[in-house]
C-alpha cells in the first residue's frame, strides 16, 4: 500500500477537532514525485501538514483540523507528480451530535394490523446515521419477558409491535432507545395495557332511505343509523355525532353520548330545508380507549316547513 | 369463600366480557372456514372421532349462579382457558389458510388466561405454580386437525357460553 | 387411528373412475355402533360399497366411482353410532385435465426494470394447480449455461428474467413448461436476442410554447418538439406521429419517419382554426424493436387564417 491515512476518530463530534496522519512508504518513490505530502479536505489544499521522515525511510505527515465543522467530508493524503496533485488515500470524515433524548413517546393499538403502533420526537437533527430502537417489557414491574426489540426504519420515528409479541390486557413498559456513533440515549419509559390505547376506525355513518319509511321525518328533522367498525364490534363502546349547517362559517353542533349502534335515530331541532353535514366518532368505554377519527362526512338536506 | 359480587373490580369484568367477545367472533370465524373450505359444518357428525381422538371437554361446575365459589370458579376458567390453548397448539399445521385465524384464536385465549390469572393472584387465590399442560391429543392425518379443529372451536363456543352468562351476572351493577 | 382412507388417486382426470377403500379397525368397536361402513360424497351418500371383514376382526369397504366428475370434492367413511351418521376419515378427491401446450409464447425487453417479460396462452383450464416455468438458455444453438427457472405466480401467464440472467445482444432459447398432478407439457421453443425485442416508453411530446416565438405559425400549422425516453436515449430510434382533427370520427393522419428527437418541427398542411389530438411513438431503428405505446395526447388548436 502506497499511501495510508489513520484518523483519531472517523466521526467526531461538530466542532471538534481531528487529527490525521498519512505514511507514504518507500517504495512509492517515482522519478518527478515531490514528497512533500500535501492534504486535501475534500477540494481545498489544507496547510499546516507536519511532515517527518521515518527511521525505515517513510514519510509520515500529521495534521490537525481545529474545528471539524462539516457533517461529512473527504481527507485526501496526495503527493505532487509532474506539477499533477496525485491522491494516494482518502478517508471519510463525519461530524454530528448524539441523539437527543427521544421524547413524547405515545402508542396506539391498531385493531387493523392487531398491532401496537409507538411514535416518537426523535430530537434535534443528529446528522449522523442513528438507530432507534424500541425496546418492551411485558410487565411494568418486572424486567423479566422482554419483547423483542422493534428497529424503527431508516428516518422514521415509529415502529410496531406485532400482535404475538403483546400480552393485549396486562400492562407492559415500552421506551425509546436512539443511538448513533457518538452516543446512545434512552427516552422515559411508558407503562401502558395495549387494549386501553386502542383506537377505533370510525362508525359507518348512513341516511335512512326515505322510501322505506312509513312517515317522512318532522321538518328539522333527520333520520340516521350508524354501524361500529366491524373489527370492534367486540368492543363496548359510546359514539358522538357532530352536525353543520351548510351555511357560511357555521359551527359544529356535538350530540353525545349516542350508542354504538343503532337501527334508526332521528336528529331533531335543526333548520327546516337545509344541507347539513355529518360526521361520527367512537370510542371504547367505559374501559380505556382514544377517539377514532371522525367518520366521512354525510350530507343531508332537512325537509321543507309545511305551509300552515 | 369470597363474596363474589364485591371483591371482582368491575374493570376486570368487562375485560373479561370483551375478551369472550373476541373470541367468540374469532371461533365463528373459523368454523366457516372449516365448513366452507372443508365441508366439515357439523361437529355431531365427529364425535365418534373425538371420542377416538381423545379431544377432552372441561366443565364450568364452580361457576354456575347458584353454587358460584369465586376462587373455584376462575380457577376452572382458567385451567379451561389454558387446556383450550394447548388444544390449539396440537392444531398446528391445520392448513395454510386456516393458520393465522388459529393463531390469532390462540393469542387471545392465552390473554384471556393471563387475565384471569392476574385476577387470582391480585386476590391472592392463585395457586403457587402455573398448571402445566397434560396430554394433548395427537392428529396423524390432515383430515383429524381439521376434524380436531372443528369438535375443539365448538367445546369452545359452549365453554365460553357459559363463561359469558357467569360474567354477566357478576358484572351486574 | 380408526377410520383411514385409501384412494386408488387422489387426483383424477374428469370423468375417470376413482376407487376408495375404508378400513375400520377393531378397537373402533363402541355400544350402539353399527358396522355396516357408509360412503358420502360431499353431503350425499354413495350406495355400492363392497364390505367384508379382514382375518384381523377389521372391517374393510371399497367404492369405486365410476365416472368422477368434480373438479374437487371431499368422500368421506362413516358409521351409523345410535342413529347418527359418525364420519371416521375424509380424502379429498381432484379431478381435472393434464396442461395443454403453452402457444403465442412472446417476450419484451423492459429498460425500465431491464428485464425479459415473456407472456404465453397458458390454454384450457385444467381445474388442477399447474406451474407455469419460463425456462431458457443463453444460446439457441447449444444447451449450455441454462438460466435459474423463472416460476410465474399462481394464475399469472408471464414471467420476467433478471437483468443479470441476460446477455442482452446474444441469442437465447426459450420456452414455457406447463406441469401438473396429471402430466407436463412444453411450448415449442422461442429463439430471440433479448434487446431485438425491446420495446420502449412512448417519447414526450410538446408544444412550442407560442410566447417564445419569434413569429406564430402559420395558419394551419402547429409547432411540436419532442424528446425521446430518457432511458432510451442510448438507443437509436425513429418515431412517428399521428395527428386528428376534433371534428366527429375523423381518422388518424400518420407523418413519418421522424427523428427521434427535434428541438422544433413544424406540421403543416392541417384545417386552420380546428383543435388537433396529436400523439406519438417511437421504435429502435435500424436495429430491430417493437413499437412503443402512443404517448398521451396533446390537444392543440391552428391558429386563424387571416382574412385577406
Amino acid at each position: 500500500e502506497c499511501g495510508h491515512i489513520s484518523l483519531s476518530a472517523p466521526i467526531v463530534r461538530l466542532g471538534d477537532s481531528v487529527t490525521a496522519s498519512c505514511v507514504i512508504s518507500q517504495n512509492c518513490s517515482r522519478p518527478g514525485l515531490d514528497s512533500r505530502i500535501l492534504w486535501k479536505l475534500g477540494a481545498e489544499l489544507q496547510p499546516g501538514g507536519r511532515q517527518r521522515r521515518l527511521p525505515d525511510g517513510t514519510q509520515e505527515s500529521t495534521i490537525t483540523l481545529p474545528h471539524f465543522n462539516h457533517t461529512q467530508a473527504f481527507l485526501s493524503c496526495c503527493l505532487n507528480w509532474a506539477n499533477s496533485l496525485q491522491i494516494l488515500d482518502q478517508a471519510e470524515l463525519r461530524a454530528g451530535y448524539p441523539p437527543a433524548i427521544p421524547h413524547n413517546l405515545s402508542c396506539l393499538m391498531n385493531l387493523t394490523t392487531y398491532s401496537l403502533t409507538c411514535q416518537w420526537e426523535p430530537g434535534p437533527e443528529t446528522h449522523l446515521p442513528t438507530r432507534f430502537t424500541l425496546k418492551s417489557f411485558q410487565s411494568c414491574q418486572t424486567q423479566k419477558d422482554s419483547i423483542p426489540d422493534c428497529v424503527a426504519e431508516d428516518g422514521q420515528s415509529h415502529c410496531s409491535i406485532l400482535r404475538k409479541h403483546l400480552i393485549l390486557y396486562q400492562n407492559m413498559s415500552i421506551w425509546v432507545q436512539a443511538e448513533n456513533a457518538l452516543g446512545t440515549s434512552v427516552s422515559p419509559q411508558l407503562c401502558l395495557i395495549p387494549m386501553d390505547v386502542v383506537k377505533l376506525e370510525p362508525p359507518m355513518l348512513w341516511t335512512v332511505d326515505p322510501s322505506h319509511e312509513a312517515a317522512p321525518p318532522q321538518p328539522g328533522c333527520l333520520r340516521l343509523h350508524w354501524e361500529p367498525w366491524k373489527p370492534s364490534l367486540h368492543v363496548s363502546q359510546k359514539c358522538e355525532l357532530r352536525h353543520q349547517p351548510q351555511l357560511g362559517a357555521a359551527n359544529w353542533t356535538l350530540e353525545g353520548p349516542l350508542p354504538a349502534k343503532t337501527l334508526q335515530y332521528e336528529l331533531c331541532g335543526l333548520l327546516p330545508a337545509t344541507a347539513y353535514t355529518l360526521q361520527m366518532r367512537c370510542i371504547r368505554w367505559p374501559l380505556p380507549g382514544h377517539w377514532s377519527n371522525w367518520s366521512p362526512s354525510v350530507k343531508l338536506r332537512t325537509a321543507e316547513r309545511v305551509p300552515i | 369463600p369470597l363474596d363474589p359480587a364485591s371483591s371482582l373490580p368491575q374493570s376486570f369484568l368487562l375485560k373479561c366480557l370483551e375478551q369472550v367477545r373476541k373470541i367468540q367472533s374469532d371461533s365463528a370465524a373459523l368454523q366457516e372456514k372449516l365448513c366452507a373450505t372443508y365441508k366439515l359444518c357439523h361437529p355431531e357428525e365427529l364425535v365418534l372421532l373425538g371420542h377416538f381422538l381423545g379431544i377432552p371437554r372441561t366443565p364450568l361446575s364452580g361457576c354456575p349462579s347458584q353454587t358460584l365459589q369465586l376462587a373455584g370458579c376462575l380457577s376452572q376458567l382458567h385451567s379451561g382457558l389454558f387446556l383450550y390453548h394447548g388444544l390449539l397448539q396440537a392444531l398446528a399445521g391445520i392448513s395454510p389458510e386456516l393458520a393465522p385465524t388459529v393463531d390469532m384464536l390462540q393469542l387471545d385465549v392465552a390473554d384471556f388466561a393471563t387475565t384471569i390469572w392476574q385476577q387470582m393472584e391480585d386476590l391472592g387465590v392463585a395457586p403457587a405454580l402455573q398448571p402445566t399442560q397434560g396430554t394433548m391429543p395427537t392428529f396423524t392425518s390432515a383430515f383429524q386437525r381439521r376434524a380436531g379443529g372443528v369438535l375443539v372451536i365448538s367445546h369452545l363456543q359452549s365453554f365460553l357460553k357459559l363463561a359469558y352468562r357467569v360474567l354477566r351476572y357478576l358484572a351486574q351493577p
